[in-house]
């Protein structure tokens, strides 16, 4: 039985399930696919002991899973499939917030804020003296090191005292029941519940105008820093049979459209195609050497010198 | 001297007494109303979000991206199959762990160090037994990621409750019968197998179903040992055209349970998923609800006929 | 042997002579040994099962005491073992936990005891066999379903009572986890007051005393080992869930010995982390390990403790 | 088949100087469920004597002897038609609307086997006391003293009254059991086989105790034992299934009933 | 203070024509723990006779007839010390080398508390044929159409053998249970206390089956009850605190024993 294996991140999930389903209707059958969501890191674990054929992340891999992929002789291919949009939200009845500071986001998270920041006009002498209470996903995330990333400077920099779920319902119920609520999380949670919380604008750096997360201003590459690419690994040893190869050319090929239904961003065509170039081409290794980083652009990812 | 009251003052204490009888009537009455109506509560709140989704289309769907054609086939089939997995492992087990525990231990140090043992188990985390059954199961025994080390992991899960409660109803059995048994010479497993086993089947199923009930709910080992969300096919069926009619092959398929799937739906941002949680939620109470009233039933009828 | 020699069968209505059963026993002792063996392993595999997770639990522990000292561990006041700034004061979780549970007890006690106390003295015959199974599937709801309920429903009740309370608190979810434990406690609390021999109960009504008099002097005391073993249970289950805080207490990792407020407990930890994104054998990740030991350790503490107490409390009739 | 039950006393030859009635069955008829255990039982019981209830294994004893504190009433669908007047008040203690546990408040009961409740020796005794309210140490100290005294424990546990009840041995158990029950000055003391558990020693104590006993309190035993009594008791009625078929007093019935089926129960030709 | 225990039959009188030593019991000490139960027991059991043991409660009748069976094995802590020597074939029944399921088979035992297991009545009574290995149908429905006659319950439950036994009554119980014993066809037969929770009718059967079954088999039985011993036991054994006191032809012990204390225990003086 042709029998295609991914497992990993429950982020990028969704992604891989919308394909699988396609990819299995297209095939009439004829190949399996099966999905796991035992985290990044529990992906990551199986891919390198060679269980798995494909591993959803939403980090880049990193060193020590580098080294055990290495170790177990797994090479593999690493693919771009989506943007995470992370978004800021407050409670709808939050009417001093207008628009966020990258500079003000750290004063909120940063680790010294800690039993320190307490009160919104802490950060801004403009916003009122109400307690400050902060909502975010938990430490062991791959989302919550991006955060701390490019908010902080520094990975899994924060603040402790805040309200961790894994569950990013769970911190839509938050934020939506308390006034003086701020949280983060991905995108997609923002857009389903539109009625109950409120995104914040954050200032691009750049162009020091305030950006709200959307599907345009994602793609167009506006709303930064807190768009990351998401991605699938793919065992150089799986690509040599014919229905992983056609499984991730089905992903990379249908992705737009998927992606957007499941309710990510999806990168632009040309980086689909680059990726796809990638793939056929076998160009092996991680674009990141083992250390995540900020504000990468997808292109220069594609086109950087990978490492096993 | 004589302190004895009369007539008139007892009849007074008795009053003031049975205020407290009255009292207390009431607040067992209560007590056991916050049992019963939050679980009514539950029920119905479960009933009332997932039951427009309850048709025969969601009990013979597989998992989709879209709410409206998900359904539960591969989960409740793989439930189904772990649980008699963990049934069919549990119930032998836990019973002779009982049986010898009451009716061969000598009572010493080794003895008083199990005891302690099955009720220390009681308290593992269930995430530990998932870590185990990973390192035990899954890669020492070469089970793989199957229905067999999950069923496996389960059953080590609800070993300690179906012990004690064998232990129990082996207990209650009087001394009497085991007097009578073996003064007609019958040999100390003729007493265990023809009289303590079946005389204490009624207990016995208690115990088995109280353990399954919270086995069939466990979601995190279950997936830490590596059972799927996405799977949409069936393991393969047990019974077999050809001879010998019997086949094994499911138990070393891939598979998932209906709590994994209720946990990622509840988890994705689309309400129409809250939903169909919801009716999973629901079908899964009726499985657990099915399993205990066939024991109700079972042990009602085998009582009928063992009293003391 | 004799009979079989000369090929004679014996006859029927004399029983076999001495030396012929002699020589079935030899194969019976040697039948009932090996099921003796097996039954014994079976119950030493519960034993095993606690080596082998002891044993996962310090090895992996051991990669992780190497590089966090002993001291800082058992004394440090914070936990952010995910965190740049590192931390791995255990307190923190094991406050979480023991403030849960003891909401969950605080309610799951008194409410299962009163139940037992009720249904078993106080109950006509039909509301203790309808009640008993019914109270019994509040085990049997899946958890998440109870974090929920927790988040949704009963912090939103107190906060009425407690405007101060925040949405995310220990009270809550302890006070759902005591309903889900109820019937551990009721049942098997009920089990052993009816086992309480009757005739304990015809001495305390026959020297005048209520119901109520003979529940609360007589019986109950006399069930106690029963009861206690329901309580440690109880214990258990409530020091080993792990949904319904990961949801409705707020998973922040807060050394607080005040349920109004939330917290992260061992449990709810180690769930998140090992289904996490961290790389697997990661020092982050290895704290789970060394996270479980520790709760291990203390639960053992706590059933040994009970073992005896039984054991001194334990009465013979 | 058998004989009229005889209520009156007709001996004349009773060796106590007073006769008066504490209480009377009147025409008793008690039913476990289907089964009628008890058939028009007719007695009386007089005030400071001992009467024993002998007869055959089965033949209703325990049966009527728990009618006199309603502990039939603990128990679903058993079912009383007749009278036991209690004497001076003339209450029916098995009307409905009289409460048994003002019943039991007043007549006290010592079982067969010794039930000592899970708690010190003193907390036992003191246990009828705390159920009728009393709290005040001083009163309860005292009664406890005079109980365990009473019931000839007193020299054998006064060092240990913080002791749990079950490290004392059969015997001293069961005047334990008598202790409590004296302890709350009962009207009428009911025992049921209270020696069948015990050895020889333990036995001769709690009949001296008995013996003693009668000089305060109206007693009702029930024995298997025909030697004891005609040892311990005043009066003896025999009973054979569910009837009363000969009443009269102990010496009486022993040397000469008037019915043969007693004499061939009391010589052992039968039962 | 008692005195030393006569083993020898000495009465002359003896009413039986032939006197075959089955089983002796030769200087038998009994230990529960720390607890001495049987103190330097020694007497014999003549084949095909039936020998009572009584005694005031307490003074180790059970715990010797369980001896003979062997049925202490069962709880930890017990100890015996000297010998049951079992004839023709001289084994010693104590020994522990021999094993005690052997001496179960060859020796039954009937409990004081009718004890019928939640089977139906063929079940019960095949069940020691069971064990025994015998499965062919034809030789089952024999012995237990045999072993019921010998019971004197056949004729009453011949047309419910498949009914639970449960739903006998007491004496109907107790029968059954006799009948389970008797299927196995036992050398000897031990019976503790048969009829003490049985009603008169039921013990007039039960001692007349006794009478029965005295010509086939060697019978032990314990009993409180003087007039059953009288009635039923061809020799007698008086026991007390542990001590074999007079062991006697039961006419010689009726009538005119030589112990005095056995003479006040018989007469009703004591215990
Ligand atoms: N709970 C009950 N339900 C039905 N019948 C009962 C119950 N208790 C006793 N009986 C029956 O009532 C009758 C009288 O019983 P009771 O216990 O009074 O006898 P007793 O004279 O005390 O006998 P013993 O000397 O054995 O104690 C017996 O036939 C018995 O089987
Ligand atoms: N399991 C035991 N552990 C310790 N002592 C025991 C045990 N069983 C019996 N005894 C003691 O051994 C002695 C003899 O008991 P046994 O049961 O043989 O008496 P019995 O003569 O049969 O009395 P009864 O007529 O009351 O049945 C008693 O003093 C009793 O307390
Ligand atoms: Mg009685
Ligand atoms: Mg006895």
């Amino acid at each position: 039985d042709a029998l295609v294996k991914v497992d990993g991140s429950s982020t990028v999930y969704p992604i891989t399930e919308a394909v699988a389903e396609e990819f299995q209707k297209a095939k009439k059958g004829a190949v399996k696919v099966t999905v796991g969501i035992s985290g990044s890191g529990g992906g990551f674990k199986k891919f390198c002991r060679g269980e798995t054929d494909i591993s959803d992340a939403s980090r880049p891999i990193l060193e020590k899973e580098m080294k055990a992929c290495a170790e177990a002789g797994i090479k593999y291919v690493e693919l771009p499939v989506a943007f995470d949009a992370l978004t800021v939200v407050i409670n709808p009845k939050n009417t001093w917030v207008k628009e966020l500071k990258v500079e003000e986001l750290k004063k909120m998270w940063e680790p010294g804020a800690q039993g320190k920041i307490m009160t919104w006009n802490q950060v801004n002498p403009a916003w009122p003296n109400a307690p400050l209470k902060l909502f975010g996903p938990g430490a062991d995330s791959g989302t919550f090191d991006y955060f701390t990333d490019a908010i902080n400077g520094k990975e899994k920099a924060s603040r402790g005292d805040f309200t961790a779920s894994e569950d990013d319902n769970v911190l839509v119920q938050g934020v939506s029941r308390d006034v003086n609520a701020l949280g983060y999380f991905g995108m997609a949670y923002y857009a389903e519940n539109k009625d109950k919380l409120k995104a914040a604008a954050i200032v691009n750096k750049g162009s020091s105008k305030a950006v709200l997360p959307s599907l345009e201003t994602v793609m167009a590459g506006t709303y930064q820093p807190l768009a990351r690419p998401i991605f699938i690994y793919v065992s150089e040893k799986a690509m040599q049979r014919a229905e992983v190869r056609e499984f991730v050319e089905f992903y990379l090929k249908n992705a737009p459209k998927l992606v957007k239904e499941v309710g990510y961003v999806p990168l632009s065509q040309a980086h689909y195609s680059q990726a796809l170039k990638n793939f056929t081409s076998k160009k092996l290794g991680t674009g990141f050497g083992g250390t995540p980083e900020v504000g990468v652009k997808v292109e220069d990812l594609l086109a950087r010198e990978a490492k096993l | 001297m004589n302190t004895a009251p009369s007539v008139a003052e007892v009849r007074a204490l008795i009053v003031k007494h049975k205020r407290w009888d009255l009292a207390f009537a009431v607040i067992g009455t209560l007590a056991l109303m916050v049992g019963i109506l939050t679980f009514v509560a539950l029920f119905a709140d479960m009933l009332i979000d997932g039951m427009p989704r309850l048709n025969y289309d969601f009990l013979t769907s597989f998992p989709s991206r879209r709410p409206e054609q998900a359904g539960i086939l591969s989960a409740w089939v793989g439930s189904t199959l772990v649980m008699l997995v963990t049934a069919v492992a549990a119930v032998p087990l836990g019973v002779a762990a009982a049986i010898y525990l009451e009716e061969y231990a000598p009572k010493n140090w080794v003895t008083e160090i199990i005891e302690v043992n099955v009720t220390n188990l009681a308290g593992v985390p269930s995430i530990v037994y998932g870590l185990l059954a990973l390192g035990l199961f899954v890669y020492q025994f070469g089970l793989g990621q199957s229905i067999l080390a999950a069923g496996l992991t389960l059953a080590l899960l609800i070993l300690p409750v179906v012990i004690v409660a064998t232990r129990e109803a082996i207990r209650s059995i009087p001394s009497a019968i085991r007097e009578g048994a073996y003064a007609l010479g019958a040999t100390r497993w003729q007493m265990v197998s023809q009289h303590i086993l079946p005389y204490s089947i009624p207990g016995i199923l208690t115990g088995v179903i109280i353990g399954m009930a919270r086995a069939i709910g466990e979601t995190a080992p279950v997936i830490t040992i590596g059972a799927l969300t996405f799977i949409a096919f069936l393991p393969p069926t047990p019974i077999s055209g050809a001879f010998p009619f019997l086949s094994f092959e499911w138990l070393t398929a891939p598979f998932t349970v209906m709590p994994i799937q209720m946990f990622n739906w509840t988890s994705r941002p689309e309400a129409a998923f809250q939903a169909n949680a919801a009716a999973a939620g629901l079908v899964l109470l009726v499985m657990t609800l099915s399993m205990n009233a066939l024991a109700i039933y079972l042990r009602y009828k085998l009582r009928k006929n063992i009293q003391w | 042997m004799t009979s079989t020699v000369a090929g004679i069968p014996a006859i029927a209505t004399v029983p076999p002579i001495v030396s012929h059963r002699l020589a079935r026993r030899h194969t019976r002792h040697i039948k009932e040994r090996i099921i003796e063996f097996f039954l014994f392993l079976a119950a030493a595999s519960s034993v095993f099962t606690t080596f082998a997770i002891v044993y996962i639990l310090v090895s992996e522990s051991w990669v992780f005491f190497q590089q966090v000292p002993l001291r800082d561990f058992l004394f440090d006041t914070q936990w952010t073992p995910l965190f740049s700034d590192a931390h791995y004061g255990i307190m923190v979780l094991l406050s979480g936990t023991l403030v849960s549970s003891s909401v969950a007890l605080l309610v799951a006690i008194p409410l299962g005891t009163i139940i037992a106390i009720y249904l078993s003295e106080f109950a006509p015959f039909t509301v203790r066999e309808v009640a008993k199974p019914f109270l019994e599937l509040l085990g049997g709801v899946p958890t998440i379903i109870y974090g929920y309920f927790a988040l949704l429903f009963v912090t939103p009740l107190l906060q009425k009572i407690f405007p101060e309370l925040p949405g995310f608190n220990l009270l809550s979810a302890g006070m759902v986890m005591g309903i889900m434990i109820i019937p551990y406690v009721s049942s098997i609390s009920e089990d052993a007051m009816r086992a309480v021999p009757m005739n304990l109960r015809e001495g305390s009504y026959a020297m005048g005393a209520t119901r109520f008099q003979t529940a609360l002097r007589v019986v109950t005391p006399a069930a106690l080992s029963g009861i206690a073993a329901a309580y440690i249970l109880g214990i258990s289950r409530a020091v080993g869930e792990t949904m319904i805080l990961a949801v409705a207490a707020g998973m922040q990792p807060n050394l607080t010995w005040n349920p109004m407020e939330p917290a992260a407990t061992v449990t709810a930890y180690i769930v998140q982390v090992a289904l996490g994104d961290l790389p697997h054998g990661s020092i982050g990740y290895q704290t789970i390990f060394a996270a479980g030991l520790a709760l291990m350790l203390i639960t053992l503490f706590f059933n040994i403790l009970g073992h005896l107490l039984r054991k001194y409390y334990r009465q013979a009739y | 088949m058998v004989a009229t039950p005889i209520v009156e006393v007709t001996s004349a030859a009773n060796p106590q100087q007073s006769k008066v009635l504490k209480a009377e069955v009147v025409d008793l008829n008690f039913h476990y469920g289907s089964v009628q255990a008890l058939k028009g039982i007719n007695m009386p019981l007089y005030e400071k004597h001992v009467t024993a209830l002998i007869g055959p294994s089965g033949c209703g004893k325990s049966t009527l002897l728990r009618c006199f504190n309603r502990m039939h009433d603990l128990y679903p669908g058993n079912r009383y038609e007749g009278r036991i007047k209690l004497h001076p008040d003339d209450t029916n203690l098995l009307d409905p609307k009289v409460d048994p546990i003002e019943v039991r408040m007043r007549i006290s009961m010592v079982f067969q086997k010794p039930n000592p409740f899970p708690k010190s020796i003193y907390e036992n005794v003191a246990y009828g006391l705390r159920v009728r309210g009393v709290s005040k140490r001083s009163v309860l100290d005292d009664k406890v003293e005079e109980a365990l005294s009473g019931a000839a424990l007193w020299g054998e546990v006064k060092d240990r009254l913080r002791d749990l009840a079950f490290n004392l041995s059969g015997g001293q158990q069961q005047r334990l059991c008598i202790a409590r029950a004296l302890a709350t000055d009962p009207e009428i003391l009911l025992f049921d086989e209270p020696t069948s558990a015990l050895d020889p020693i333990a036995t001769a104590s709690i009949e001296e105790l008995i013996g003693d006993l009668k000089n305060k309190i109206t007693i009702l035993i029930v024995t298997h034992n025909m030697q004891q009594a005609a040892r311990v008791s005043d009066f003896t009625a025999y009973m054979y299934i569910g009837e009363l078929v000969e009443f009269d007093a102990t010496d009486t019935i022993f040397i000469k009933p008037k019915n043969k089926q007693t004499e061939d129960y009391i010589t052992g030709r039968f039962g």
